[in-house]
């Protein structure tokens, strides 16, 4: 229990957030929206260590939160340019279009 | 100096090897150059090799032995040694080598220096694996032949070499793959048993193991020995990879590699796996009484000379196996007598097939006839060649098949002799029907009128190996002399570490040989 | 009531985040983020991680996902085509996968979840205090912080990389 | 509370250096493009010197129990850093026949270096996630480096898009662990009953996941082919080995802290079919490749197959041999791409097989190494492959796993076939480009004679090697008895 | 002793090989004439310095050990030489007709030969001495293989001389294969005898057998008929007789020396030498008397039909060789070894005449253009004419004791049928050699003009040694008179007794036929001879064949069966030569080609096809990528935890 909210409802939402994630990254087609689907799954990554930290009573759970949340941005950076240096050849971010590579 | 007389061993095995390094070094320019520095190494290393013959004690086992640590954490040390049967294998190699050179001298013409590069590795190759006493070195030499052998066949051989070069390297590594888990595998049980880590020889054969893994290993170790020989069903490789060989790799790949399939049986699958190898030898003979027949009959009808002749080692070394399966000790001289007659006699088929080929440049049979008109010395050397290759009595051929049908004989498995001494009628029928159709008959071909004869180098390289064979068809015993102590051990060895009912069968087939 | 409120937050950060993925319009899609992280957020304080909570705002909600808004301006992505995928297996696919993952996790989850020996209720006075976050941050964690540092230079380098303009270099 | 004392500052020295030095070239390539071809031994010297650093830096763990500095990092740095060199090495010509040659370049090969020392160093989940996402972000810019190249930003998306993914499952497992032990420190996990706790094992099998994603383990691989095609090839040469290994590390680490002993049955069948499907499919489809960098990159899917075997193994001896094997995977696949970006004349276009033909004969040298790299690959004896497979193994028949042995040999035996075409199309056909490989240089020359010299030398005189990787196996501490 | 060594004897013709093979081509025809015959007159020289001390002493056994050779586990085998009776007596004319014949050879190869071709003839045929001397001197079997195989080879050699002409090496070829399959008799014998006697040595061998016959006995009939397969093989019986005919495509000397004279007898050599053995296996010795008579019927069968003067002589080679293992099959070993004696003298003097008529009529063969040379070739002529009479068994000449000899032998053994069809084969032997005479030299002459211009007596190197030969012929039998004339009684019996060692508890059958019964047997055998003689004579020298002609043609079929050889050799090459090619094809093209390569390439070709289909997993479409990794993910979490 954290305060009054069972850990389980956290995980348990984590997991249908981190579930949400994994489908939209696999069904969606547009780069971008993959990408979203992927910090999704990264927020519930931090839902449910938020939750075990409150629940264990350490701050380790907030840093490690914390950290995460820069890295995501970093990462966001770096993948919004890489879309952008991309678009300027194909014009599209639809990565159904984009298999140059294969086989 | 001093330092080389104390390592001879090593010498003549690393020999090649320093000097193939000198090669690589060597501008890509002076071909001619590398071409005679190669065979200067080959002979030199030959000439270095005469001591082992001459300080050879036959009753002493292993000599020139040398041992220095490798990997010591895994007990892999770096020993080698040498008895009669390496011995005789060892000069066979040196002998050939600067033979097989000698013949490339004038025909070889591109990528010269890579080519002596590859034969003197080559030859390191196979000295090495058949000195080594420890399983891991033997396992490295034994694989490191493959490469340059890889290169020479797909590099300046005939047409369809990519085809049959892969075929080679693909053949043999499949069989060594198992046998190196195989080795592992003793190690490990060594280490297991001993608490020590070891893979040489000696130490691995005091272990024994139950009846399924001792089969197990030994299969292992048999099919690699078995591809190479290579045994009947195994050999489909061999005539590939002779054909299109060029002729200094086919007078190497039958002169030795193939005899290092059965080296490596009697060195180690007897050594290590007595019980098994002669619960098992009924089949292994079996496959070579098939070998000598099925080689004989498939090399009947062939349309190349190499081909032919490719066949024509299947079904001798079919004839050598069944002497290593009966297992007395007269067909088991008679089989390493043979593998020296084999190299000897077939290398010799092989660089004259050569000689012509560079004159004409097909293998074709057909493409010939007559030729003793218009070269009898080739024609003759040819002759002579054949002859020893059919076991005439007075040449080596004879000795050798003699022995092994004698000794098959007195063993228990007579009627292996029996059916394996029709090989003396097929060989005759394909043999000399290839001399007929290529040097008797009347000239087909108005082209092969003019043809040339046997050049000075092609000549001095065949006379070797024909006085090669008139010496071991005299004296053999200078060589069974040498032999006889090493195979009295791989015997008793094998006899006296195998159980109670093949002590027994052991018994009943000494008592046969009055 | 925590729990009221919490359950209430995440459900609508589960739901929103489920419009992120249906909808076919990016756009709409990170506006759909955009509010599902702001439930977590709330989530988070309720979880006595305030300093969390403002920067899922701040930084989440606020910077990441408007720069994404400011790229699909950009790049003025249409919304997602609705012609076939050139392989429908992968829907299927993917389909029974992520259904089958989900399934176990939440089990797994809503089972096990909870480490064995939890104290029964974790008192508010055990909840830790921004000041302990900074702290720990810059003692305990230092080291993962100057990791960060160079983490984000390289980011930063990289994406400067891939957009600046071409410069005499290439030429 | 820990300050950041002279010994915290030994600790990270090394890491510190490469920062400094990717800063230093970042800085002068703004501001001062003349020095440029210094860079390359800007880098190198930066590389060196973190070596030297980490070779000074004082046994022990640091910044309370999250950083470690002992007998098995300085192995896997020096592994590193080699790899790190040969890059450098090789990248240097390579971009200035691109017209490439960047200061980014050289610096995120640093800070991706620098990320993975950090992998190696860590024992805390959180540097080693930091580690591993540095590591990505500079190779995510690195694939996609070549703005003009479309397949290069493709590579960049492909990888990106993947590794993102990948990093997410990481992240959940490593929140998982995090909750049953409310701390971060890999050490946290040796603590009794977690082996047997399903959420820890299903956050085993997470990091698993995420980090055979970056061993590109099948299947988790897929990202490889397509990434090592478009990627610039000396980035190829370092992300197709570094890598790799520090993600074993990484793995061998976690595991050995949950459990000390053996793996339980069933995670060692998962870890050995991973084994065994990486071999299988990676080989298997090496032989259908005809592009050479995509041909590598699944012989490097098989090879992280035979190295998985260790981790099924499970032991110190069967780590020793990983690192061994990796030593060896180094030399050989470091140097096949090395010689591959030394062969081909133009870096942007891709690279079929078929254009080496002849080359045997016009570049011998780099032709040669490359043979001498791929038999070894194919673990020839007398290279350093073939100590690596011996190890491998001899470790899994003294473990009794003889069905992996045996598959791996039949692997290897399949690997060959597409080893010996390339050495086919080397020196048994004829040239079809007009033009010959371009000259050799000094540093790529070098790297090649680092890579041959190497190959050879590991496969005659392993003793030494065995010896290192041993002691580095005997201070990975969580192994039981 | 004499200080002459017995290896000296075969050494000296091999340093003849050698000279004249190794240096013939470039020194010319009269080096090698001098070296090629000077070497086997050296070694007949020899040979005789040994024989004549040897035959007047007590014709003890000389064994002289020359070197050891093979030494191998426990088996033992010396190149040792032997002078006893019986390798005295083949020695004796061995060495004599071979000279007689090189020197005919320099005549008769002088013309038609360049210098290369005739060393080589002079250097196969030295090397045939060499290798006939190993077989006769050899002490013990393994060396009397050497010499065995090496005769094989030089009439291999010699057949295939001419080998520009397509049939030439055939014949050789096929003389060689036949008689491989004999020496894999011989071989599979000498494996028997060594598992029996632990040794080859003769001394070991027979002494062990005599002394205890009892143990051996068993084994031997096995081993007896395996030698015997060898001896069948070398000495053309049936079934393996058909390489002989075809052996006539060598020059005739060759036909004269090797396959009249010296090395088809070799077999009947063999089986004497090995009289112990096969007196201790009955059978086998039944199977010996009833193939080589079957032999000498046949042969001289299909002698009757053939027109072509040496054919005629090589069935008639094939019929008498049969009479010597009839001899032996009866136990009559001396007789068989007489005949070999005389045969040699009579056989090899009616080749060389064939050659000498040849050379006259500038090689034709076929009788039917030949005739009424008598006067034109009158040395010849006669000299021929002796050898025949003493081939059918006139008396007193040569051929009359051994074959009488013979027949007599058959009938002590109470063997009648053969003794009858002996009988029987002496008269058409008579028909069928005076049917040739006749056609050769009486009546007119049917050839061209050309021949008829051309014809020639031959010169003295050629007729010296027919003449000699005839002499021999005539007078050769003096040395086997039997019982019933003369005192001095069986001169060569005497001689060679001491070869037919005595069988311990085994008295020999010594019971001589009563004088009235001998001289019936004579009278009988003489009468069938001169019958034969006398029709022949009449139907072709009187009536010039027409008789045989209207015979012929009554039954067209019978005369084609027999003039056609009785088409043995086409039923061999239908049940043989055919199916042996054809399994070979099969092996080749299906089990290897097909079988061995297919399964292989198969599996290769199924891992190739396994990546070109899997390679296509790799779509290049990121979202798949991701897709198979979290598969991965569900598959591991399902091995390892499913339902935890």
């Amino acid at each position: 229990m954290i305060g009054k909210i069972p850990l389980g409802d956290v995980l348990v939402a984590s997991a249908a957030l981190f579930a949400i994630g994994l489908a939209g990254a696999l069904l969606r087609r547009t780069a971008i929206v993959i990408f979203l689907s992927i910090e999704l799954m990264m927020n519930a990554a931090n839902l449910a260590i938020l939750g075990y930290g409150a629940a264990l009573g350490t701050v380790d759970g907030q840093i490690a939160v914390f950290f995460v949340i820069a890295i995501a941005a970093a990462e966001a950076s770096v993948g919004l340019a890489i879309f952008v240096a991309l678009f300027r050849h194909t014009e599209t971010i639809d990565v159904n279009k984009i298999n140059l590579l294969k086989w | 100096m001093e330092f080389f007389r104390s390592h001879l061993l090593s010498t003549v095995v690393f020999l090649p090897a320093v000097g193939a390094v000198l090669l690589a070094l060597l501008p890509a320019s002076a071909a001619k150059g590398a071409r005679n520095l190669a065979l200067a190494i080959a002979t030199l290393d030959f000439v270095v090799s005469i001591p082992l013959w001459t300080r050879f004690v036959p009753a002493a086992g292993f000599q020139f032995g040398e041992s220095v640590p490798w990997v010591p954490s895994f007990g892999i040390s770096y020993s080698i040694g040498l008895d009669g049967l390496s011995l005789v294998l060892v000069l066979l190699t040196t002998l050939l080598t600067p033979v097989s050179l000698l013949f490339s001298l004038s025909h070889v013409s591109k990528g010269v220096k890579g080519f002596s590069v590859a034969f003197l590795l080559l030859e390191t190759g196979m000295l090495g694996s058949l000195v080594a006493l420890d399983l891991v070195v033997f396992y490295v030499f034994w694989e490191v032949m493959l490469v340059p052998m890889y290169f020479i066949i797909g590099i300046w051989g005939g047409a369809r070499r990519i085809y049959a070069a892969m075929k080679f390297f693909l053949f043999t590594m499949a069989g060594s793959l198992l046998m190196f888990l195989a080795i592992l595998y003793l190690g490990v049980r060594h280490h297991a048993v001993t608490g020590m880590w070891s893979f040489a020889l000696e130490d691995l054969a005091t272990l024994d193991h139950a009846r399924t893994a001792q089969t197990v290993l030994f299969l292992a170790f048999a099919l690699a020995f078995a591809i190479k020989v290579p045994v009947f069903p195994l050999h489909t490789w061999l005539p590939d990879a002779h054909t299109e060989a060029p002729t200094a790799g086919s007078i190497i790949l039958a002169g030795v590699l193939l005899k290092l399939g059965v080296y490596g049986y009697l060195r180690f699958g007897l050594t290590l796996f007595p019980e098994a190898a002669l619960r098992f030898a009924p089949w292994v003979g079996l496959l070579g009484v098939i070998g000598v027949i099925y080689g004989a009959l498939v090399a009947f009808p062939q349309k190349d000379m190499k081909r032919l002749v490719a066949y024509s080692s299947v079904s001798h070394l079919g004839l050598v196996v069944v002497g290593v399966a009966a297992f007395t000790s007269v067909s088991l001289s008679g089989s390493i007598l043979q593998m020296i007659n084999h190299g000897l006699s077939t290398g010799a088929l092989f660089l004259l097939v050569g000689v012509l080929y560079e004159r004409r440049h097909t293998r074709e049979i057909d493409a010939y006839g007559g030729l003793a008109g218009i070269v009898p010395v080739t024609t003759a050397l040819f002759l002579v060649a054949t002859l020893s290759s059919i076991g005439l009595p007075g040449l080596n051929g004879f000795v050798g098949e003699f022995l092994i049908l004698l000794g098959t004989w007195t063993s228990a498995h007579r009627w292996w002799a029996v059916l394996a001494a029709t090989g003396v009628i097929l060989s005759a029928v394909y043999m000399l029907t290839l001399v007929q159709r290529v040097f008797w008959n009347p000239v087909a071909h108005e082209e092969n009128r003019s043809l040339p004869e046997i050049r000075a180098s092609e000549l001095v390289a065949a006379a070797v190996l024909i006085v090669g064979m008139i010496w071991i068809g005299v004296r053999p015993d200078d060589l069974l002399s040498r032999l006889s102590p090493t195979v009295e051990a791989i015997r008793s060895n094998a006899i006296e570490k195998t159980s109670a009912e093949n002590r027994a069968a052991a018994a009943r087939e000494r008592t046969a040989t009055p | 009531m925590e729990r009221v409120v919490f359950d209430a937050a995440a459900a609508i950060a589960v739901v929103f985040a489920a419009l992120m993925v249906l909808n076919r319009n990016p756009v709409k899609s990170v506006l759909a983020l955009v509010v599902s992280f702001f439930f977590l957020a709330v989530a988070y304080v309720l979880l006595f991680a305030p300093f969390i909570a403002a920067i899922q705002v701040i930084v989440y909600a606020g910077a990441i996902l408007v720069l994404f808004l400011f790229v699909l301006m950009l790049l003025n992505i249409r919304q997602e085509g609705v012609e076939k995928d050139p392989r429908p297996i992968q829907r299927i696919l993917a389909g029974a996968a992520v259904l089958l993952f989900t399934i176990f996790l939440v089990t797994l989850l809503a089972r096990h979840g909870a480490p064995p020996g939890l104290p029964a209720t974790a008192s508010e006075t055990g909840a830790p205090h921004i000041a302990d976050v900074a702290r720990a941050v810059y003692s305990d964690f230092l080291l993962p912080f100057e990791a960060l540092s160079v983490l984000l230079l390289a980011a930063l380098v990289g994406a400067f990389v891939l957009v600046a303009k071409e410069r005499g270099a290439k030429a | 509370m820990i300050q950041f004392g002279p010994a915290e500052l030994a600790a990270t020295a090394p890491e510190i250096t490469l920062a400094l030095a990717g800063a230093l070239i970042v800085l002068l390539e703004a501001f001062a493009p003349r020095t440029r071809r210094a860079f390359a031994t800007l880098a190198l010297v930066g590389v060196a010197a973190s070596l030297y650093f980490l070779s000074r830096a004082p046994i022990g763990d640091t910044f309370g129990g999250r950083l470690e500095t002992s007998s098995l990092t300085s192995v896997a740095s020096l592994f590193l850093a080699a790899t790190a060199a040969i890059a450098v090495l090789v990248a240097k010509p390579y971009l200035e026949r691109a017209g490439e040659e960047r200061g980014e370049f050289y610096a995120l090969i640093l800070w991706g270096h620098l990320g993975v020392s950090l992998m190696v160093r860590g024992i805390d989940l959180l540097v080693v996630f930091i580690g591993l996402e540095t590591l990505s972000l500079a190779f995510y810019v690195l694939a996609a480096i070549f703005r003009g190249v479309q397949a290069s930003s493709e590579a960049g998306l492909k990888y990106f898009l993947t590794g993102a993914f990948g990093s997410a499952f990481t992240v959940y497992g490593i929140g998982l662990l995090f909750g049953r032990t409310g701390s971060l420190r890999i050490s946290a996990l040796s603590q009794v009953g977690l082996g047997s706790d399903p959420v820890v094992v299903f956050a085993l099998l997470l990091l698993l996941a995420g980090f055979g994603f970056k061993m590109s383990l099948a299947p988790f691989h897929a990202w490889a082919p397509d990434v090592y095609q478009g990627m610039p090839t000396p980035a190829v040469a370092y992300l197709s080995v570094a890598p790799k290994g520090a993600s074993l590390i990484v793995l061998y680490r976690v595991l050995t802290a949950v459990y000390q002993g053996a793996l339980p049955s069933r995670l060692q069948t998962g870890v050995a079919a991973l084994a065994v499907f990486s071999m299988t499919l990676g080989n298997v489809v090496a032989l259908a490749q005809r592009d050479i960098k995509r041909l590598l990159a699944y012989s490097g899917i098989a090879h992280m197959g035979y190295v998985t075997i260790t981790l099924a193994v499970f032991g110190r001896g069967a780590f020793a041999a990983a690192i061994v094997y990796l030593f060896a995977y180094l030399v050989s696949n470091a140097g096949a791409f090395a010689a591959v970006s030394v062969l081909y004349r133009d870096e942007t276009r891709p690279h079929p097989v078929g254009l080496l033909a002849g080359e045997g004969r016009r570049a011998p040298f780099a032709a040669g190494v490359l043979t001498l790299c791929l038999l070894s690959l194919a673990g020839i004896p007398a290279t350093a492959g073939f100590i690596g497979k011996f190890f491998v193994f001899g470790a899994a028949i003294d473990r009794g796993l003889y069905g992996l042995a045996v598959i791996g040999i039949l692997n290897s035996l399949v690997s060959i076939g597409y080893y010996l075409r390339v050495v086919y199309v080397l020196y048994m056909r004829e040239p079809v480009e007009a033009e010959g490989p371009p000259p050799l240089g000094v540093s790529d020359g070098l790297a090649l004679a680092i890579c041959a010299a190497g190959i050879l030398l590991l496969g005659v005189f392993p003793a030494g090697l065995w010896s290192l990787a041993r002691s580095a196996a005997e201070s990975l501490p969580f192994f039981g008895p | 002793m004499s200080a002459l060594p017995l290896w000296l004897v075969p050494a000296l013709p091999l340093a003849g090989f050698l000279g004249t093979g190794l240096l013939g081509t470039r020194l010319g025809k009269r080096f090698v004439s001098i070296v090629g015959v000077g070497s086997v007159a050296l070694a007949t020289v020899v040979a005789y310095a040994r024989l004549l001390p040897f035959l007047a002493g007590d014709h003890a056994p000389v064994v002289e050990r020359a070197a050891s050779w093979i030494a191998a586990g426990d088996f033992r085998a010396e190149i040792a030489f032997r002078l006893d009776p019986l390798s005295a007596l083949m020695l004796s004319f061995v060495t004599f007709v071979g000279f007689l014949i090189h020197v005919y050879s320099t005549g008769y190869m002088r013309h038609d030969e360049t210098d290369a071709g005739y060393a080589r003839f002079f250097s196969y045929l030295n090397l045939f001495m060499f290798s006939m001397l190993t077989l006769v001197l050899a002490q013990n079997f393994l060396l009397m293989f050497v010499g065995w195989e090496g005769v094989g080879l030089c009439s291999y050699l010699l057949i295939g001389y001419y080998y520009e002409q397509p049939f030439a090496p055939a014949a050789g070829k096929k003389a060689f294969v036949v008689n491989r399959i004999g020496d894999w008799g011989f071989l599979l014998g000498m494996f028997g005898l060594v598992t029996q006697f632990g040794t080859l040595d003769y001394d070991g061998v027979f002494q062990a057998a005599a002394k205890d016959p009892g143990r051996f006995a068993p084994a031997l009939t096995l081993i007896a008929l395996c030698l015997f397969l060898g001896a069948a093989g070398k000495s053309a019986q049936v079934p393996l007789y058909v390489w002989l005919p075809d052996a006539m495509a060598g020059p005739t000397p060759v036909s004269a020396l090797i396959h009249a004279a010296t090395m088809v007898t070799a077999g009947v050599y063999m089986v004497a030498r090995c009289n112990v053995l096969f007196r201790l296996a009955p059978d086998a010795m039944l199977v010996v008397a009833v193939i080589g008579t079957i032999t000498a019927v046949l042969a001289a069968l299909i002698a009757l039909a053939q027109n072509d003067i040496k054919k005629v002589l090589a069935y008639s080679t094939v019929s008498q060789l049969g009479y010597m293992f009839l001899a032996c099959g009866v136990g009559a070993f001396v007789a068989g070894m007489f005949h070999v004696m005389t045969h040699a003298f009579f056989k090899a003097c009616l080749f060389l005449g064939a050659g000498s008529v040849m050379h006259a009529m500038s090689g034709e063969l076929d009788m039917r253009k030949m005739g009424g040379l008598k006067s034109k070739l009158p040395t010849t002529y006669w000299t021929f004419l002796a050898a025949a009479l003493a081939i059918c068994g006139i008396p007193p000449l040569a051929g009359f004791f051994s074959k009488d000899a013979i027949l007599a032998g058959a009938f002590e053994a109470g063997k009648p049928v053969l003794y009858g069809v002996g009988l029987l084969t002496a008269g058409l032997t008579a028909f069928y050699m005076f049917r040739m005479v006749a056609r050769v030299f009486a009546g007119t002459f049917r050839g061209t003009h050309e021949q008829e211009h051309h014809v020639h007596e031959s010169p003295p190197s050629m007729t010296v040694p027919l003449i000699v030969l005839a002499i021999l012929s005539a007078v050769g039998g003096f040395v086997g008179l039997p019982a019933v004339l003369g005192d001095r009684g069986n001169r060569i019996e005497t001689f060679l007794s001491p070869i037919f060692l005595p069988l311990a508890n085994r008295e020999a059958a010594e019971h001589a036929l009563p004088h009235a019964t001998e001289w019936l047997l004579i009278a009988a055998s003489v009468a069938v001879a001169a019958g034969g003689i006398a029709l022949a004579w009449k139907w072709y020298a009187k009536e010039n064949g027409r008789v045989p002609d209207r015979i012929a043609a009554a039954y067209p079929g019978l005369y084609a069966l027999v003039a056609d050889k009785f088409r043995v050799d086409e039923l061999y090459d239908a049940i043989v030569v055919r199916p042996f090619a054809g399994i070979a094809r099969i092996c080749w093209k299906v089990i290897d080609v097909l079988v061995i390569d297919g399964v292989l390439n198969a599996g290769a070709f199924l891992v190739e096809l396994a990546g070109d289909l899997l390679r296509f997993l790799q779509t290049g479409n990121v979202r798949n990528y991701a897709l198979t990794f979290l598969l991965g993910v569900v598959a591991l979490m399902l091995v390892v935890m499913g339902g935890f």
